[in-house]
């Protein structure tokens, strides 16, 4: 035997309760009362608010390490063209799930930063109206080349155009990176430095083998390397 | 003066909705215009300080007749009217003859008698005192009348079902 | 099938009396279709005659997409099919295309998938009954405190896999990433104040006198019904099926986890058991997470595998129970990149199927609790 | 006198017509922040004064708003009646505005007036509340059928219904007060509970405030009675097809009507203007009366940000089924409980001022044989007075004065009184529960099986 009209009088204390619970415990609330911005401006435009390129403005309950937005092109330190990492592979543009890259590759080779001549894209184009920031341009490009950004004031008059970011564009230096999403620039860097070195002493005991195997079939020996050149430019 | 200016705006509003009510194809503009017709009465019974009958024209002809009217038409269709025939202009002439006979049959005694002088003085029958009356001495007469509305409302549901259970007995026979 | 089990409902007619059907069309932008769904509902005042749903307004060609695209690249996508719990929707993928490459997934991914899926169902639940509620008649407010639950979940997800609803976090053979620092503390502290929540949550809602008359005896279900229209997930065992796959299968390590699956006696099989199931389910949520928590072992997020890949010619469904449902991913690989044949097994359409059936003989009122209680999400029917 | 009658109306009308829509506005914000917080969220604190940023708690907001709906665009559909379309709302907000007047508001410029106005004083003022406030019902379905939308004529179809059910246990939960008062006139039933004597504080008062409330609620399309305009059924009722200043008009008719019905419900049950601190400052009654419409509305905003609404069928049986017995019901037990109280405790309080009399006259006619006074006697005569006098609060007070001090007879009143209180409040807990279980069908939680 419940009492008439128990069950609703149970729901008015639930809400009474949190009536008087969202004055006092800031965890009860949705939504946080903003505060104007300490310099005192009302923000006036769209791009007043994020003072630098790559300011959080998330509170600290949102550390975010895995922020994505839309792509970049990474470069090393240096000028953007001689130190960019991107060989116009075109994994990226083949991959992308809403096919929003459009790459078209260099017909000439020009020196990386390590000073090895490679292929660059002569055009590399991101269409953001179409991006959907899921980040696999990123997983599966071999060289590092492209990560995520984390700028988001991107809004412009020009639906078509203003959306649509060209290669100069969107090349960043590595250091922009490491400002913006430190913890994983220094784990890709470790990442690089680690293939590199292992991939130095690949080559070296494959170098090395090769030598021995000169030795005693010299011709056999070239096929094996000009297979593994194949194999490396198919990746 | 100021309850002559009033009575005589209320009773042009009068005149005019019960015209409107009657010549308005659109049957919801001629219920609203009848509306219009019974608050402008129920102004011209302030006025002669019956309030009690004022309240309840109110209550029961807009709040009750007029919801009524509107519920009924809401169940016949072509509610604008645009295409309904006009079927009273043949006996047109007839017809205003009919109603100018009535109104003098009405009228005429009426005036005759009214001695003017006396309805002048106002008299503000109190509703204390009116439900004394209706309490003391028409007591039974109200309880008759409560007595033969709830008989007829009784009526009234009983009529409305009354037809489906004949059919089901139709059907279990 | 539908027809013969619905209810026999016959106009009014009475002698003399001729009345007509109020036909009004609920939708596409109705506030309480859920979406772009539409109901094509004949009333006789306000009771409902016929039902016809309509959808397909938010079609994107899921499907055949997938069919021209490398099996990574489907895995954003099905973010997109119910958007509520982008989660889950990873996982049956996932699982789906493990079977194809049959790979090894480390320890500690299992436990965040776990951990990640029973997140989604609190997410997709108490969003649910927020919304139900909402569906009622309320003023938002238990919407509002749903929301504000849902909030520190996808704060978390957003910590974890760098967005909060398109996560986008599975895969093949484990995990995009590992979890940041402290994810898990912030979590276990989550986990635990999550109970008091449902406490408030049920003493506001479950007996509420009107919450109960409204819900009580409105859109019956019958089990046979249910069994043979396909209806999986909350809606089943509301109606009184003690059927659910993490029971059934066991996929993933959800036979490490001690959890109970609440279901009714079938008797009634109305809105308000399907609303308490889930509520009760929340509960369970809760106990399999804080064990997830407790052992979660240190190690690898993803096995070996290469992002692209090219199966043996196979066919595979990989199953889930979702927080809607049976979601199921079915391939076909004809031994290239992409896969010949993807198709999705989505527990909203299949649970809409019996919208219909419910719905005849009740109020519109009732029709839009009943579509509200069925838990559809548009992204996924229309796919 | 022409000219004197002009002014006093004017007098009396144009504060009502200035106060009540500013109080609209200042409703609106606390409706908004109130739900708000109820909701944990912050609610409107930005819009203050302009081109500042002082937020003032955002009591800008209700401006802001109005503002708003004046330069939006007036929409008609095409098809739609546009004299009626436009007629609506307008129609809506005159019936509100007009019950405002029988509220008896004593306003302190009152002195300023010539004579009272006699629209204030009708006799019959609750008759007409009532006559009037059920104009309402005709602009809602004005506007649900001129709008031409299937929504709206739906909304408007459900409103005319709720509010033609919902008037019978309104009118009959005010009856009770009407008979107990002997009068229909505002100013009476006002004066009859001053000195705490407010009807809700008796049994039966008290089941027709609930009664008057709950009613009310409907009357005004309040949650959980805001069928006509159930977002989730039927878009927004009759409202539908309104959009900038019409609909506005629409909103503010409402909430009027909100403070008329509250306004109502204070005059009857709570007291009008009856609170402290009245003798020291008098002109305190206009705004106790005004506080408590505020608690009133208050209290419907709190339900509103609790309860989800009824369905058509539901509402209709809590009507007819519920609220219609019980309120006959509360006529019954009131009258009851008045001849209870008269044959016991009026017939004891006359034997106490009998006593005290014939006391008087025997020590006055032989003076050797001086009666001893019975202890508490005093304070019993003065209770009785009180009684005779109707101020029964009074009464007890003094009565159980005289009790404490051992007085048997204000000890079997007052058990009297309190046995009378307590027997029908529990008589009417139990009637109402048992409609509860006859109107209702039995919805109650149920017990779940799980599945190890």
């Amino acid at each position: 035997m419940s009492i008439l009209g128990g069950g609703i009088f149970k729901g008015m204390a639930v809400t009474l309760r949190n009536f008087v619970g969202s004055y006092f415990y800031k965890e009860r609330l949705t939504t946080n009362d903003y505060e104007w911005r300490p310099d005192g401006a009302l923000p006036q435009s769209i791009g007043d608010y994020p003072k630098e390129e790559g300011e959080q403005l998330s509170d600290t309950t949102t550390v975010n390490h895995y922020s994505r937005n839309f792509p970049m092109l990474l470069h090393d330190t240096g000028e953007p063209m001689d130190t960019i990492r991107c060989v116009a592979c075109q994994i990226c543009e083949r991959e992308c799930p809403p096919q929003c890259i459009y790459i078209e590759k260099s017909t000439e080779k020009i020196e990386n930063a390590d000073g090895k001549p490679q292929f660059y894209p002569a055009k590399f184009d991101i269409d953001v109206s179409v991006c959907m920031s899921c980040q696999i341009c990123v997983e599966v490009c071999p060289f590092d080349a492209i990560v995520m950004n984390s700028q988001f004031e991107l809004s412009t008059p020009d639906r078509f155009g203003g959306l649509l970011v060209r290669r100069d564009d969107l090349l960043k230096s590595n250091d922009y990176y490491h400002k913006i999403h430190p913890q994983e620039a220094a784990a890709r860097d470790q990442k690089m430095a680690d293939d590199k070195a292992a991939k130095v002493a690949k080559k070296k005991a494959a170098a090395e083998k090769a030598k021995a195997a000169a030795e005693a079939k010299a011709a056999s020996a070239a096929e094996a390397k000009a297979s593994e050149d194949k194999t490396e430019d198919a990746e | 003066m100021t309850q002559e200016i009033t009575f005589w705006v209320l009773a042009v509003i009068a005149v005019l909705g019960a015209l409107v009510a009657v010549r308005r194809r659109n049957l919801i503009h001629g219920v609203f215009a009848l509306m219009i017709f019974f608050a402008a009465l129920s102004g011209l019974f302030l006025l002669l300080l019956a309030e009690f009958i004022a309240a309840v024209q109110i209550l029961v002809y807009i709040g009750a007749v007029g919801i009524l009217l509107l519920f009924a038409i809401m169940l016949t269709e072509r509610v604008t009217g645009d295409d309904a025939r006009d079927i009273t202009s043949r006996g047109s002439f007839w017809g205003w003859a009919a109603a100018l006979a009535v109104l003098v049959f009405l009228l005429l005694p009426a005036i005759q008698s009214a001695d003017l002088a006396q309805t002048t003085q106002p008299h503000n029958p109190s509703v204390k005192a009116l439900g004394q009356q209706m309490m003391d001495p028409y007591v039974i007469t109200l309880e008759v009348l409560a007595l033969l509305l709830t008989a007829a409302l009784i009526g009234a549901v009983a009529a409305s079902q009354g037809g489906e259970k004949t059919k089901e007995d139709i059907d279990d026979a | 099938m539908s027809t013969a089990t619905a209810p026999n409902y016959e106009l009014l007619q009475q002698e003399g009396l001729e009345t007509s059907l109020l036909e009004i069309s609920m939708g596409p932008h109705h506030p309480s279709t859920h979406g772009v769904f539409r109901m094509d509902v004949k009333l006789d005042g306000e009771t409902v005659v016929e039902l016809r749903p309509v959808f397909g307004y938010l079609h994107r060609n899921h499907e055949k997409l997938a069919e021209n695209m490398t099996y990574l690249s489907s895995m954003p996508f099905t973010d997109r099919l119910d958007y509520f719990n982008s989660m889950t929707n990873n996982w049956a993928y996932a699982l789906a295309a493990e079977k194809l490459i049959e790979v090894e997934v480390p320890e500690r991914a299992e436990y965040l998938r776990v951990i990640m899926a029973e997140l989604t169902r609190l997410v997709n639940h108490v969003t649910l009954v927020g919304f139900f509620i909402n569906d009622l008649g309320a003023l938002g407010t238990p919407l509002m405190y749903a929301f504000r639950e849902r909030e520190k979940i996808l704060d978390l997800f957003e910590q974890a896999s760098g967005a909060r609803m398109m996560c986008n976090y599975f895969r093949f053979g484990g995990l995009r990433n590992d979890v940041p620092e402290g994810w898990l503390d912030r979590t276990r502290e989550l986990v635990d104040r999550f109970p008091a929540f449902l406490d408030e949550y049920e003493q506001l809602l479950c007996e509420n006198e009107i919450i109960l008359s409204r819900t009580q005896g409105v859109g019956n279900l019958s089990r046979e019904l249910a069994i043979n229209a396909g209806i999986t997930g909350p809606m089943l065992r509301a109606s009184g099926v003690n059927y659910d796959l993490r029971k059934v299968d066991a996929y993933g390590i959800y036979d490490r986890f001690k959890f109970r699956v609440p279901y009714t006696d079938g008797d009634t099989g109305d809105c308000y058991d399907r609303f308490m199931i889930r509520m009760l389910e929340m509960r369970e949520s809760v106990a399999i997470l804080k064990q997830a928590l407790a052992d979660i072992p240190e190690g690898d997020i993803i096995g070996k595998v290469s992002k692209v890949f090219k199966p043996k010619p196979a066919e595979v469904y990989g199953r889930i129970e979702g927080p809607k449902g049976e979601l199921g991913f079915y391939l076909i690989a004809d031994g290239t990149t992409k896969p010949y044949r993807y198709r999705v097994r989505p527990p909203s359409l299949i649970n809409l199927t019996v919208l219909r059936d419910m719905c005849l003989g009740g109020k519109i009122a009732d029709a839009v609790i009943i579509l509200g209680s069925i838990d559809i999400v548009l992204g996924e029917v229309d796919r | 006198m022409s000219f004197e009658l002009i002014k006093d109306i004017l007098i009396a009308t144009v504060p009502l017509l200035v106060i009540f829509p500013s109080l609209f506005a200042f409703t609106t914000w606390m409706e908004r922040k109130a739900l708000a917080r109820i909701q944990n969220r912050i609610g409107p604190n930005k819009t203050g004064i302009p081109c500042t940023r002082i937020g003032l708690f955002g009591l800008g907001q209700p401006a802001a708003d109005g503002i708003k709906m004046i330069f939006k665009e007036d929409i008609v559909p095409r098809g739609a009646d546009k004299l009626f379309h436009l007629l609506a709302p307008i129609l809506a907000l005159i019936p509100a505005m007009l019950i405002l007047c029988f509220l008896p508001l004593e306003f302190p410029w009152g002195k300023f007036m010539s004579a009272p106005v006699q629209a204030f004083l009708l006799d019959s003022a609750v008759i007409f509340f009532f006559a009037i406030s059920g104009l309402a019902t005709l602009a809602i379905f004005m506007a649900g059928w001129a709008s031409r939308n299937k929504y709206s004529l739906l909304g408007g179809m459900r409103a005319v219904a709720q509010m033609v059910s919902y008037e019978i246990p309104l009118v009959l939960s005010a009856v009770v007060v009407v008979m107990m008062v002997g009068s229909l006139n505002a100013k009476e039933i006002a004066d009859a509970q001053t000195g705490f004597n407010w009807f809700v504080f008796t049994p039966w008062g008290l089941a027709a405030f609930v009664i008057f409330f709950i009613a009310a609620l409907a009357e005004t399309n309040r949650s959980p009675f805001d069928l006509p305009e159930a977002e989730s059924e039927i878009i927004a009722g009759y409202f539908t097809e309104y959009s900038g200043f019409k609909f506005a008009l629409f909103f503010l008719g409402e909430y009027i009507a909100m403070f008329a019905i509250s306004g109502l419900a204070v005059t009857l049950f709570l007291g009008a203007g009856d609170g402290p601190f009245l003798t020291a400052a008098p002109w305190l009654s206009v705004m106790w009366f005004i506080g408590k419409i505020f608690g009133l509305i208050a209290v419907m905003i709190w339900l509103r940000g609790t309860l989800p609404r009824l369905r058509v069928d539901q509402l209709m049986a809590f009507a007819w089924k519920f609220l219609l017995p019980l309120s006959i019901f509360n006529i019954l037990l009131a009258g009851l409980t008045h001849f209870a109280l008269d044959a016991r405790v009026a017939a004891t309080s006359d034997a106490i001022l009998y006593s005290i009399h014939a006391s008087h006259t025997h020590s006055d006619a032989a003076n050797h044989d001086h009666p001893k006074p019975v202890a508490g006697q005093k304070e019993a005569v003065m209770g009785a007075l009180h009684y005779t006098d109707k101020d029964w609060m009074g009464a007890m007070k003094w009565f159980s004065k005289a009790a404490l001090k051992g007085h048997a007879q204000s000890r079997s009143i007052l058990g009297w009184g309190f046995g009378i209180w307590a027997m029908s409040l529990i008589v009417l807990y139990v009637m109402a529960k048992g409609l509860d279980n006859v109107s209702r069908s039995t919805a109650k939680p149920r017990e779940y099986l799980y599945a190890e």
